[in-house]
């Protein structure tokens, strides 16, 4: 076999692959029609900004609404850690007693086992 | 002697730099790899965040044309439901509407939720109906005290539903705040349907009088306005006189929002690329060394074709063909494998850069956006750096002499 | 504000850029500077085989360069999301002092490394190198081109100044500069158009009757083809910007030389940029071969590759003028009316 | 008499010059071959012999002198001009074949048309006639490891036969065969000659120079020619 053939073989290969992926992607476009439409109205409805992927703190969530100082002020459980913050967690805060209690106080255990 | 054309020539060059590749698969294969994970791990990055930054823009002409909050000692306060008129008689404004909302932490499952407060038999009527998932009350006496108790109903987000879920709250969910005598339930009646969860995953939206009692928000204030402008020409002039007549307000346009986005995502992509520096530089230097200490083996073969008549310009475009093919094809297996192991398997491992460490996750499914400006970005930081590196040993190997192999040593 | 995808790729061309590019001259210099045909010397055999380096490193800077074009524009658009007032590339290029500056440095170094390129193709079609010295001359004098491009592209890279989030926050102007501004947008159509064609017409008289006659009027037509190409360069880019665009865009008030490369507008700006640089850089080389006079067998070769040059020229002119004028046709034969 | 083919004109190499090491492996050398003689040059190891071989096969420049190789002066000529006349005109036969072990036959033989652009079918189909006429058809797609010495010798002979050049150079092409495969080589070498080729040799294996189709025999000592 001549060598250029293996290297067909691979273009080949590969435009299989990226037919497959480009069905995928044509797939999704026309399933985000709808997907689209549902999310302008729920924009148009409620008119926040910002993606609920971060939705840890208020410098996060909302950062194109937020001020520079809010990083100071914001994750309920956090020091300020901004530089890494949007990568890493806070320290684990869970075994510090829950500041909000239903019930009787004898409850009061640890604040993750609610 | 038959004489072939330039583009025959150049076809056996191609011919020979494959059989040449596949003659050291091993060496090869290795390279090979390591390149397409380095291809890999840059092109998942720059989908994301296109992929994100699109997310973004596709509902951002949605959002109000300016946001204005009330600025007090540095922090955001709240706003007073007297600049409304004010406002309202600026020329060019259509609507100010006010907008009550803010957030709420639940220390035990270390969760923040949205918490936004509007009408929600706005969300009942019309063409909103449909972004929600509406819950039947099945129960007569429940339906009973729906009805009592108007105000203290929400709607959330699938992310918070399933987090409710499992402290068997999904019916309805118990509000406190310590100045409270007791909690107060907020039924569910709906959640939002997942295809908007890009958007709600967080988010509580409960009636605007239940929304104040839980952000304990005065009544007559606001957290924020939302100012329309119909004229798009005009939104930075007016956003302009409400900062001149109202020293103390902040005006965030529409496109200032969009701007912040996509370089927020600029920002994140470019520190997560440049962390791959050191991955990249190290694979150069890998690189470097293969391809300048040549083997023994090596140099004799080179020996042999230059003796056979092969010159160093024959020798050199083999070299780069080689180069040419092997980051051709890893950049290629690369950007397909980061297309699926981002939009088919949602970039399990890279998404938590992206979606920080919050306790409610998307599930991440996002919207392909292949540009063909991007896979010319990613070509481009991968090729043009190889095919740097490879030049000048490529050179040393190919200046070699005859001799050595006349003369065999 | 290096940070950002764009800018690092830019980054990182231009590195590659600029090292293969010093690699190229330190051995252009020795070559310069020992370069002895009729020595034995192991040192010239070097040499020699140095020459094939240097060969190799500017093809691949040139590679580069035309990559480097197109990502630059590319970045220039993509960056226009983040800068506040910003609508497309022209926006990014004009929010500092480096923008324009550097792209204009960038087309002159692509017509430069082509030249050389070219130059370097003709001399090692000869069996003695005649023009060795000279054209690493050249070369080393191209060399600042490459440094100072590198130079501009990060001053240009820390001058963007997003300040999105205290924008949105604080508050800073929007100054709105989405228009062009610069000089060429000034000149309106009816003072370009005219000009423009006289320059094909002077192009085409020169190359159809001066070049037909023989020896003196040759030789001055063949001069004259390297001012006139960057004539037609220049106009060529205004008319761009004060005619074409309108037709593509449709639009009286958007005047801009590069949106119309986007996948919006089907990469229409592609072709037509191709067109243009290959039209001009292969006329300008095709006027510069005709200074090469000194030996016989040489200057036979050098009207080989003239006549090629030229026929690409006139070619890819034709084909830059027919993707230019298109939409402004298809635009009269439907509405039937100018805009 | 035809003109010569291959002239060397008081030829000197010297390796290494300005070094501690320095060695001058021909010293003012002058031959003329004409065409289609079969000369073969001899002498004891290290006189010389493969260097001047490797002047006139156009592998090395000389440091002083001249070879002209039909009628043209290649040693002054920049190394891509030197190899395409090389190519068209000179087939070369290595010490110790030099053939690339990981290739196949074919693949090995059709080496030197790579560059000058000879598609794989022209390519192929001479290379099929060479293989016949060495009966090597049946290892065509054989791994050169797997072969035997002397079918090694056929196919490093094939291969400079493949573009049909006048001039063939042998370097030591006995060094490693023994009396069987060294008459075999012989027979071939006469073929050889009898259609037109140029050939020369170096040697100093007696069956070899003693061989009655041997036109001259020069001797080499210490880098000069001697007879």
């Amino acid at each position: 076999m001549r060598y250029s053939s293996w290297l067909a073989i691979v273009i080949v290969a590969f435009c299989l692959w990226s037919g497959s992926a480009y069905m995928h992607f044509h797939n999704r476009q026309i399933e985000s029609e709808q997907q689209i439409k549902l999310r302008h109205q729920f924009q148009k409805a409620v008119g926040l900004p910002n993606l609920a992927i971060t939705s840890t703190a208020r410098y996060l969530r909302h950062y194109s609404i937020t001020d520079l100082t809010t990083p100071f002020q914001d994750y309920p459980a956090s020091p300020d850690h901004f530089p890494a913050g949007f990568a890493f967690a806070p320290p684990d805060y869970s075994n510090m007693p829950c500041p909000i209690v239903f019930g009787k106080p004898e409850k009061l255990t640890r604040a993750n086992t609610l | 002697m038959i004489s072939g054309s330039w583009f025959e020539r150049q076809k056996n060059i191609i011919d020979y730099s494959l059989q040449s590749l596949l003659r050291r698969r091993s060496k090869n294969i290795l390279i090979l790899i390591i390149f397409i994970l380095l291809v890999f791990a840059v092109s998942s990055v720059l989908f994301i965040t296109e992929s994100l930054t699109q997310e973004m823009m596709i509902t951002s002409n949605d959002l109000p044309d300016i946001t204005v909050q009330r600025i007090v000692g540095g922090r955001q306060a709240n706003v007073p439901a007297s600049y409304i008129p004010d406002i309202e008689e600026i020329p060019g404004v259509e609507a100010v509407e006010t907008r009550v909302w803010g957030y709420f932490y639940l220390a035990s499952l270390q969760a923040n939720f949205t918490i936004y407060g509007m009408d929600l038999n706005l969300l009942e009527e019309g063409e909103y109906q449909k972004i929600v998932n509406w819950k039947n009350v099945p129960d007569e006496s429940e339906n009973q005290i729906l009805s009592t108790r108007p105000d203290f109903r929400m709607i959330v987000g699938q992310g918070v539903f399933e987090l409710l879920r499992d402290i068997q709250m999904e019916k309805a969910y118990l509000f406190y705040q310590p100045t409270w005598e007791k909690p107060i339930p907020f039924d569910i009646i709906g959640t939002f349907k997942t295809e908007t969860e890009l958007q709600s995953n967080d988010m509580m939206i409960l009636q605007t009088e239940g929304a104040r009692r839980v952000l304990e928000l005065p009544p007559d204030e606001f957290t924020d306005m939302a100012v329309y402008v119909p004229n798009p020409e005009e939104i930075d002039n007016i956003a302009l006189k409400i900062r001149r007549y109202f020293p103390e307000l902040r005006t965030i346009t529409k496109a200032q929002i969009k701007n912040t986005y996509s370089s927020v995502f600029g920002w994140k992509s470019a520190f997560v690329l440049s962390s791959m520096l050191a991955a990249i530089f190290a694979f150069l230097i890998l690189i470097w060394d293969k391809a300048s200490g040549l083997s023994p083996e090596e140099k004799r073969e080179i020996g042999i074709l230059k003796a056979v008549g092969w010159d160093t310009d024959v020798l050199l475009s083999v070299k780069l063909w080689e180069g040419l093919i092997l980051s051709g094809v890893s950049s290629l297996a690369g950007i397909l494998l980061a297309y699926t192991y981002t939009f088919q398997l949602r970039a399990p491992g890279l998404r938590e850069i992206f979606i920080g460490w919050s306790a409610i996750y998307p599930s991440f499914q996002l919207i392909p956006d292949a540009d063909p400006k991007s896979l010319l970005l990613i070509i481009t930081i991968s090729v043009v750096p190889y095919l740097a590196v490879t030049v000048f040993p490529a050179w040393k190997a190919a200046i070699t002499d005859p001799d050595v192999v006349i003369r065999n040593i | 504000m290096i940070l950002h995808p764009w800018i690092l790729g830019l980054i990182i061309g231009h590195s590659a850029l600029l090292a293969v590019f010093s690699l190229g001259v330190i051995n252009a210099w020795q070559i310069f500077r020992g370069w002895d045909y009729n020595s034995t010397e192991e040192k010239q055999f070097l040499l020699e085989k140095k020459t094939y380096l240097v060969s190799t490193v500017m093809n691949f800077a040139l590679f580069i360069q035309i990559l480097m074009l197109f990502l630059f524009e590319m970045a220039a658009d993509e960056l226009a999301n983040v800068l506040p007032g910003a609508m497309c590339a022209v926006g990014t290029l004009s929010s500092g002092s480096y923008g324009f500056p550097l792209l204009n440095l960038k087309i002159v170094s692509f017509f430069a490394y082509f030249i050389w390129l070219m130059i370097n193709y003709l001399d090692n079609l000869m069996e003695t190198y005649p023009l060795v010295r000279r054209k690493y001359l050249g070369l080393m004098l191209i060399y600042p081109l490459a440094v100072v491009e590198t130079a501009l592209l990060f001053m240009f890279a820390s001058d963007l100044d997003p300040s999105v989030i205290t924008s949105c926050c604080g508050s800073v102007y929007n100054e709105g500069t989405g228009g062009l501004g610069g000089s060429l947008a000034g000149a309106s159509a009816s003072f370009i158009l005219p000009l423009f064609f006289s320059i094909v017409i002077l192009l085409l008289i020169n190359r159809f009757v001066l070049n037909r006659r023989n020896t003196g009027r040759k030789r001055l037509g063949n001069l004259l083809e390297f001012p006139l190409w960057i004539a037609f360069f220049i106009t060529a880019i205004a008319v761009i910007i004060s005619f074409i665009s309108i037709y593509v865009y449709e639009m009286l008030s958007h005047k801009c030389p590069f949106c119309f490369m986007g996948a919006e507008y089907c990469y229409y700006g592609v072709p037509l940029y191709f067109f243009l640089f290959i039209a001009t850089a292969a006329g300008m080389t095709g006027g510069l071969l005709e200074m090469i006079e000194q030996p016989q067998a040489l200057k036979e070769k050098a009207g080989f590759l003239q006549k090629r040059m030229n026929a690409v020229s006139l070619w890819s002119m034709s084909a830059f003028i027919v993707t230019g004028f298109l939409p402004f046709v298809i635009y009269y034969i439907k509405t039937g009316r100018l805009i | 008499m035809a003109n010569p083919v291959v002239q060397a004109v008081n030829v000197t190499k010297t390796y290494n010059r300005g070094k501690p090491n320095e060695v001058t492996a021909v010293k003012h050398a002058s031959l003329k071959i004409d065409e289609g003689s079969l000369v073969v040059l001899k002498g004891p190891s290290g006189s010389g012999k493969t260097t001047l071989l490797s002047l006139i096969g156009c592998q090395t420049k000389p440091t002083r002198g001249e070879v002209i190789i039909r009628g043209k002066k290649v040693s002054k000529l920049p190394e891509k001009f030197m190899n395409q006349h090389k190519r068209r005109h000179i087939g070369f036969i290595f010490q110790h074949f030099q053939l690339i072990a990981g290739m196949s036959v074919l693949d090995n033989i059709v080496l030197p048309l790579i560059p000058e652009g000879v598609s794989p079918k022209a390519r192929n189909k001479r290379a099929d006639r060479l293989l016949e006429q060495f009966n090597l058809a049946h290892r065509r797609q054989f791994k050169i490891s797997s072969l035997s010495g002397g079918e090694q010798q056929r196919v490093a002979i094939a291969r400079a036969l493949i573009n049909n050049a006048g001039i063939l150079l042998a370097d030591e092409p006995t060094a490693h065969l023994d009396s069987k495969l060294t008459s075999d080589l012989l027979d071939y070498i006469e073929q050889l000659k009898q259609s037109g080729h140029t050939i020369l040799i170096t040697s100093h294996d007696p069956v070899i120079y003693q061989n009655p189709a041997v036109d001259r025999v020069l001797e080499m000592k210490d880098g000069q020619i001697t007879s």
